[in-house]
C-alpha cells in the first residue's frame, strides 16, 4: 500500500485563491489532459505549507513569498516558480475617519490608521487584522514592521485580530467600520455584501502579492512527483497563463490575477512600480 | 433580512430547475451522514446496553468519556483522523483521506457518543424487574437487546435524530478529513462554507435551507414513528 | 420424596439484595409434576426464590439444578423451559396478544401456532376481548390475568407464579382457581406458586415451603403446614388465633412442660352453658369473632352468624367452650422458642 | 501521530507554564457555554414537559421541529444570529454582534432542541399513572415540573451534558457572530480552527486536550451525579 | 343520607378511557367520615373512579363536587385535601422516608413535622425498618405498606385507597385491617375503598357502590348487598354460590313466577337423614365443599371439616340438607333479568 497514486495529486491551496474559483476552472482541464484527478484541498496558508513539509500534499499554491522561501531552504519543496499575481488593498469606511485615501504610501497610511486608533478620538475607527498567520497576514505585518510599528491586540484597543479567513474578516470590518487589508480577489467577490468598506490605498509596490507554485520534495514519502511536475508546467504554459489572465476579467473590468509565469518577484515589482 | 428571502427563492429555484449539482450534492449529503448514522447505530446500541445493564470495573470513567464524547469538537475529530489517514499517518497507506469512507468515520465519530449516552440513559431507566421478566421469557442476548430496542425507542430515536443531526450538519470534520473535492466529498455543509467564502450568500442559504428541508423532513418521518404508538 | 422425583432442586442457596442476604436456603427440593406452593410474611424472600429459579438474580453461593443438571449451564435453554408470572404484571409495550405470544416467538414457533396458544389462554383467562389493547391500557386485574395466559401460553415444565391471582376479582378467583387446578391436573407441569392466601395455598398446593425471614422454617404438605406448625412464629403465620402458654392453657393436657396449645378460631365451638364468659362480639361478613374469657384466658372463637343466632348470647353472658381435641396443635417447648 | 503527543505535552506544558492567554481563553469558552447551556435548560426542560404531557393542535409538528432543530447546522444558526445582529439587520443597534452575548444567544439557540428533545423523550417514558400520582399527591405545576425532573434526572443529565457537548464543541455559529476576535470573543474551538489554519496542529491539539479535558472533567461530576442513585 | 350528609358527590358522570365510555354513573353520595367500599369484577371502573375523585382522569362529562362546592374549581386546593393510594404502588425513585414525606412536603409542612408524620405511619404499617431504603429496592408487599403509609401521613379529610391490602400477608393483612378500622373509627377521613375482598367489604366498609361494566347496580350496606343483591349478575359477584330459577327451587316457596333463589353454601347445612345425594366433596383448607343433588337440581354446600367428619358420610351417600329460611334470598322476576 505503500506505492505511489498515480492517479491523483494533492494540491494543497489557500482558501482565498480556492474561494476565487479560479482553480475549479483550470483543474477539469488538467485532468482531461493527463487523467489524472486534482484534489484541491483549501486551508489556511500555514496548513499548506504544513501539508507540504509533512509531504501530505504533492504540489502547493500559495502567496506568502517569505515562507515559502523558508521551505525551499529547507529542502521541502523542490521548485518554486511564480505563477501570477496581483495586489492588497487597504479598505476601509467611506468616511475614512484617519484620512488616508488615496495616499500612495502604504507604510504611511498604516501610521495614520495607528495615530488615529491610539487617538481614542470619537468614532475612531479601528483596524481589523487577519490573524492567522495567512499570507495576507504576513504581508500585513511585514507592512507595519515598513511602518516602523508593531501593533497587538493586547496593548493597542484600535488593533483587532481576527482569526479568521479573508472574507470573515471583511464581515467584521464591514460591521465595526474598521479598516483592514485585503486581497483584491476577496475584496472584489465579496463587495457587494460588504458596502461599508471601499479601497483607500493601492498601488504601491509593496502591496503586490504573489502566488507561486511549488513541488514538494519527492524525499517526503509517496509524492507524485510526475503530476506535480507536469501541474507545474501546465501552470505555466502559455494557454493557461492567459486564461488566468482573463479569469473574471469581464465581470469585475480588471484582471483578478496577472500572469507571471516563471517571472522574478523583483522583476515584477520593477515593472509594476514603472506603470 | 432579505438575505433569507432571496436564499429560500434560490433553494426554490434550484431545486425546481433539477440543478443537477444540488441535487448530487443532497444524495451525498444524505449517503454519508446516513451511513454514519446507521454505523453509530449498530455500534452503539449495544454498547449503550452494556454500559446499562452491568457493572465492571472503569464503568463509571468509561460512561464519563461517552459524555465527554458528545462535546468533542467536530475540529478535534477532524484533526485526529485526518492526523490518521494522511499520508504521513499510520493509515496513510490506505488513500483514504479525502473521500467519503473518510467522512463517514469522521461522522461516525461524532455520533457515536451521543447514540452511547443516550441507548444508556434510555436503558437505565427502563424498570430492572422488566429486563429480568424479558430473560425470564427465555430470550437470549441479542433477543433481549431487540426488546430493549424496541421499550426504549422514544428515546433511542431522539438519540437516532440527535446523532443523525450532528453528522449531517457538522463541517468542521467533514472539511477536515473530505477535502471539500467537487464531485466527490463535497456535501451541504462543506458547499456552504465555500459558497459564503466566496460571497455567494443567497446561495450558502439556499444550501441551508435544503439542509434544513432535509434534516426535517427525515426527522418528521422518525418523529411519526416515535410518538406512533404514544398512549396517554 | 427422593431425589429423582425431584425437578427443580435448591442447594445451599445465597441470595444477596443490596448487600443484606435476604435468602438463605439449605435445601428444597421440588417435586415434579406436582405444585409447591410457597408461603411466607412480607419480605420473606419469596420473590427473590422465584428470581434466583429462573436464573434473573444471582445468587452469590449455592446450586441450582434443574433434572440434576446445574440450571446455570445453559441459562436460556433452561429459562425456555421454565417460564414465569412475576408479581406486578410486566407487560412490554405491545399489544396484548404480542405479549402473550412472544415467549412462544422468542423460541421461534411460528406464527399461526403462536396466535392460538395467545388466543386460547387468553380466553381461559377471560381476557380474549383485550387481544388487540395496549397493554397500558389495562385495568390491574386485567393485566395480572393477561401475564398468567403469557406464563401459560409457552406450556413450560416448569412454571413459576408469583401470586397469580392478587388482583383478580374474588369470583373469577374463585372460577380460576378451579380451572387451574383442573388445567394443571391435566398438564402437570412442575409449579411453584407463591400465595399469601390460605386458600389457595390449601387447594393448589401438593407441597408447600414455608419461609421466614429468608430461611425455610417448615416444608410438608400444606394442610400439616397449616395444621402442625413447628413453632410459634409459623404457627401465628399460619393463623392461629390461639396460641396459648401450655402452662396458661385452661383445660387438662397431657403433661410435660414448656410450650405451646394452638387452635384455630373456627375450630372452638361455642355452645349453651358455661365456663366462659363472652367479651367481645364481632360480624365478619357470613362469621361470627367471638372472643372469650376463659378462666382469665382470652381466646377467641368463630361461629357462622346462623350458629351465633341459634345461640343467643351475648357480650357478658356466660357459653360453654369446646375444643375438638383433633384440632388442638401443640407444640414442644425446645420447637416454640426458636432461635 | 507524534503529532497527537506533541500535542498534548504542549497542552501540558502551556498550562503548567500558567500560559495567561490559554487560561483566559478557557475561562472565557466555560462561562460562554455554561451561561448558554443553563438557559437553555431552564427554557428547554418546562418546553419539553410541556410538550411530553399535553396534547395541543400542532404538537407533532413542534415536536418534529424541535427534533429537526438537533439536526440544524450550526452555521445556518450563526448566520441567523449574524442577520438579525448585524448593523442591517433588526437588532443591529443593540451592538451585540461580535461580543459574548452573541455567542451565548448562538449556542443556546444550538443547544435548545437538544434539550428540549431529551426532556420530552424522558418525561414521555415515564409511566404517565405515576405522573398520575405526582398530582394526586397535591403538587402544583410547578412541584409536579419538580418531580418530573427528579424522576427523569438520568435522561437529563444526558441532555444537560448533550447540550453542554453541543455548545462547547460548536465552532461554526461562534466564528460567525463571536468573529474569533482575540481576547474578546476568541473560545477554545475558534482558537483551534485558527491554529489549524496556521498549521499549528500541535497547538490546536493542545487546545483540543484542554477542551477535552474540560468536558471531561464536567461530565465527570455530571456522571457522578446521574449515576450515583443508579441501583440495579 | 341527605345531600349535606355527602362529603364527595358524583353527578352524571362519563369517563372515557381512549374512546371507549369506561364509566357511566348516574349518581353516587359518598357519606362523610364513612368506609364507602367499590366493589366489582375486574375492568368496571373502579380505578377510573378513584382516579376521577382525584382530578387525575379528565371526565368527558358530569359533575364533582367536595363539601357542595365543584372539585375542578381549584384542583391543587382540592386534591390537598385528599390523598390517594392507587392499586400499584407508585412510589417515586426517593427513599422511602422521602416518599412518605412527599405529600407533607408538597403542602410546605416543616422538615420535623414531616419526618414525625412519616415515622409515626411507617410504624403503623410494620416497615419503619424500610424507612432509608431507596424504593426501588422493596418487595411487592413491602412496597404496598409505604404507599399507605404515603397516603395516611398527610391525614387528609378524604382517602382514596385502591385494594390497599392486595399484596399484604395474611396475618398483617388482619392486622392492618384491625388497626385500620380503629384508626378510621378515632380519625374519621372520609373514605373511599376499593376492594375485591368480601370479609374487608365487610369489616370496614359502612356504605358500599357495586359497579358492573362502569354503572351503579347497587348501593347500600355491604352486608345488604351481600345478603340481598338485587339481580343475577350482583348475586353472582356477591358469591351466592346458588342462584337456581325458582322454578327449579326444589323446596316450596311463596307464589310468583320468574326471578332466582340464591343461597350461599355456608348457609346450606347438612345433617344425617335423605334427600339429597352426595355428588362430590372438596376440600378447601378448614371447609369441606359438598356438591349435593336435590332432585336433580346441584347444590353448594359448605361445612367445617369437624362437621363434615361428624356427619360420617361419602359420595353417593344420602344427606339431608336444610337452608336457613334467613338465608334465603329471593330475586322478583323484573330484576332477575336485567337488560
Ligand atoms: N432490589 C432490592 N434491593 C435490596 N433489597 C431488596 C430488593 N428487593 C427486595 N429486597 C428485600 O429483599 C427481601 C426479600 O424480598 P422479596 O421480594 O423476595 O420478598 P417477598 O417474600 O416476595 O415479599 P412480598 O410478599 O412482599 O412480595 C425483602 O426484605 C426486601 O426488602
Ligand atoms: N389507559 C387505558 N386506556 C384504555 N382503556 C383503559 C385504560 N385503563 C383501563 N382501561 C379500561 O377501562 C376499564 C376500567 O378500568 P379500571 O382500571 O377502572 O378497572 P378496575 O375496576 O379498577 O379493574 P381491576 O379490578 O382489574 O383493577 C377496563 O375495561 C379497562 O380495560
Ligand atoms: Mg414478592
Ligand atoms: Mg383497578
Amino acid at each position: 500500500a505503500s506505492e505511489i497514486n498515480e492517479d491523483e495529486l494533492i494540491l494543497a491551496t489557500t482558501t482565498s485563491l480556492n474561494d476565487s474559483g479560479l482553480l475549479d476552472d483550470l483543474a477539469p482541464i488538467f485532468e482531461s489532459e493527463t487523467g489524472v484527478s486534482v484534489k484541491i484541498i483549501s486551508v489556511g496558508t500555514g496548513a499548506a505549507l504544513r501539508m507540504g513539509a509533512e509531504g501530505d500534499a504533492d504540489v502547493l499554491l500559495t502567496h506568502a513569498p517569505d515562507a515559502e522561501r523558508a521551505l525551499v531552504e529547507n529542502g521541502d519543496v523542490s521548485s518554486r516558480t511564480l505563477v501570477a499575481y496581483n495586489d492588497f488593498v487597504i479598505v476601509g469606511p467611506p468616511d475614512d475617519p484617519a484620512g488616508i485615501a488615496g495616499m500612495r504610501d502604504v507604510a504611511a497610511a498604516l501610521r495614520q490608521i495607528a495615530v488615529h486608533g491610539a487617538s481614542g478620538a470619537a468614532g475612531a475607527a479601528a483596524f481589523a487584522s487577519r490573524g492567522d498567520d495567512s499570507g495576507t497576514h504576513k504581508k500585513e505585518i511585514a507592512l507595519w514592521d515598513a511602518a516602523g510599528l508593531a501593533p497587538s491586540f493586547e496593548t493597542d484597543d484600535w488593533y483587532e485580530e481576527v482569526g479568521q479567513g479573508m472574507s470573515a474578516t471583511l464581515t467584521v470590518a464591514n460591521q465595526r467600520g474598521a479598516y483592514t487589508l485585503t486581497d483584491r480577489g476577496t475584496y472584489l467577490a465579496l463587495s457587494t455584501d460588504i458596502a461599508e468598506l471601499v479601497p483607500l490605498v493601492e498601488g504601491d509596490a509593496r502591496l503586490l502579492n504573489f502566488y507561486s507554485v511549488m513541488e514538494v520534495d519527492s524525499g517526503k514519502g509517496r509524492i507524485n512527483s510526475e503530476a506535480a511536475a507536469a501541474f507545474r508546467d501546465f501552470l505555466l504554459r502559455g494557454d493557461i497563463q492567459a486564461m488566468i489572465g482573463d479569469y473574471l476579467r469581464a465581470e469585475y473590468g480588471r484582471s483578478l490575477f496577472i500572469p507571471a509565469g516563471g517571472e522574478t518577484e523583483s522583476a515584477v515589482a520593477e515593472r509594476a512600480r514603472a506603470e | 433580512m432579505e438575505l433569507i428571502w432571496d436564499g429560500i427563492r434560490e433553494a426554490a429555484r434550484l431545486w425546481w430547475a433539477g440543478d443537477a449539482q444540488i441535487i448530487e450534492i443532497t444524495l451525498r449529503t444524505l449517503a454519508i451522514s446516513s451511513a454514519a448514522t446507521a454505523l453509530a447505530l449498530v455500534v452503539g446500541i449495544p454498547l449503550g446496553a452494556v454500559l446499562a445493564l452491568r457493572r465492571f470495573w472503569g464503568r463509571g470513567l468509561l460512561v464519563a468519556s461517552v459524555n465527554t464524547g458528545m462535546g468533542m469538537p467536530p475540529v478535534v475529530i477532524g484533526l485526529l483522523v485526518a492526523l490518521v489517514l494522511w499520508r504521513s499517518g499510520p493509515l496513510g497507506g490506505l488513500d483514504q483521506i479525502y473521500t467519503p469512507t473518510a467522512m463517514v468515520i469522521a461522522q461516525l465519530l461524532l455520533s457515536l457518543p451521543m447514540v452511547v449516552g443516550f441507548s444508556l440513559a434510555s436503558i437505565q431507566s427502563i424498570n430492572p424487574r422488566l429486563i429480568g421478566q424479558m430473560w425470564a421469557m427465555g430470550a437470549n442476548r441479542w433477543q433481549v437487546l431487540w426488546l430493549l430496542i424496541r421499550e426504549t425507542r422514544l428515546g433511542l430515536l431522539a438519540a437516532v435524530m440527535a446523532g443523525f443531526g450532528g453528522a449531517i450538519s457538522e463541517v468542521g470534520a467533514s472539511l477536515q478529513v473530505g477535502g471539500n473535492l467537487a464531485g466527490e466529498t463535497r456535501v451541504l455543509t462543506t458547499a456552504m462554507v465555500l459558497e459564503t467564502g466566496r460571497g455567494n450568500f443567497e446561495v450558502a442559504i439556499a444550501l441551508g435551507v435544503v439542509l434544513v428541508v432535509l434534516a426535517f423532513a427525515v426527522n418528521l418521518i422518525l418523529t411519526a414513528v416515535q410518538q406512533r404508538r404514544f398512549i396517554t | 420424596m427422593t431425589a429423582s422425583d425431584a425437578h427443580l432442586q435448591v442447594r445451599d442457596l445465597s441470595v444477596h439484595r443490596g448487600s443484606v442476604e435476604v435468602l438463605d436456603i439449605a435445601e428444597i427440593d421440588i417435586p415434579r409434576g406436582q405444585v409447591t406452593v410457597v408461603i411466607g410474611p412480607n419480605g420473606c424472600g419469596k420473590s427473590t426464590l422465584l428470581g434466583a429459579l429462573q436464573l434473573v438474580l444471582h445468587p452469590t453461593r449455592g446450586e441450582l439444578l434443574l433434572d440434576g443438571e446445574p440450571m446455570s449451564a445453559n441459562p436460556v435453554r433452561t429459562r425456555r423451559r421454565m417460564s414465569a408470572a412475576f408479581q406486578e404484571p410486566l407487560l412490554l409495550s405491545m399489544s396484548v396478544q404480542s405479549n402473550v405470544e412472544l415467549p412462544l416467538r422468542l423460541r421461534g414457533v411460528d406464527r399461526d401456532q403462536r396466535r392460538g396458544a395467545a388466543e386460547l389462554w387468553l380466553e381461559r383467562f377471560g381476557v380474549a376481548h383485550l387481544a388487540d389493547r395496549h397493554a397500558r391500557q389495562l385495568s390491574g386485574g386485567e393485566a395480572q390475568r393477561v401475564s398468567l395466559a403469557r406464563a401459560f401460553a409457552s406450556q413450560p415444565e416448569v412454571m413459576l407464579l408469583d401470586e397469580p391471582f392478587a388482583g383478580v376479582d374474588a369470583p373469577t378467583r374463585a372460577g380460576l382457581i378451579a380451572d387451574f387446578a383442573q388445567i394443571l391436573s391435566v398438564t402437570r407441569p412442575t409449579t411453584v406458586l407463591v400465595t399469601h392466601d390460605r386458600d389457595e395455598a390449601l387447594r393448589l398446593g401438593d407441597y408447600a415451603v414455608l419461609l421466614i425471614d429468608g430461611r425455610v422454617r417448615q416444608t410438608g404438605e400444606p394442610l400439616d403446614i397449616f395444621d402442625h406448625p413447628l413453632d410459634r412464629e409459623v404457627a401465628e403465620f399460619v393463623g392461629m388465633d390461639n396460641v396459648i402458654e401450655r402452662s396458661r392453657w385452661p383445660w387438662p393436657i397431657a403433661a410435660s412442660d414448656g410450650g405451646y396449645v394452638c387452635v384455630r378460631s373456627e375450630q372452638l365451638s361455642l355452645s349453651r352453658g358455661s365456663g366462659a364468659v363472652v367479651r367481645k362480639v364481632e360480624l365478619i361478613g357470613p362469621m361470627v369473632s367471638v372472643s372469650v374469657d376463659v378462666d382469665g384466658v382470652l381466646l377467641a372463637a368463630q361461629v357462622s352468624r346462623p350458629q351465633w343466632s341459634a345461640l343467643g348470647v351475648g357480650v357478658g353472658d356466660e357459653v360453654a367452650v369446646c375444643a375438638d381435641a383433633e384440632a388442638i396443635h401443640i407444640i414442644a417447648a425446645e420447637q416454640g422458642t426458636p432461635t
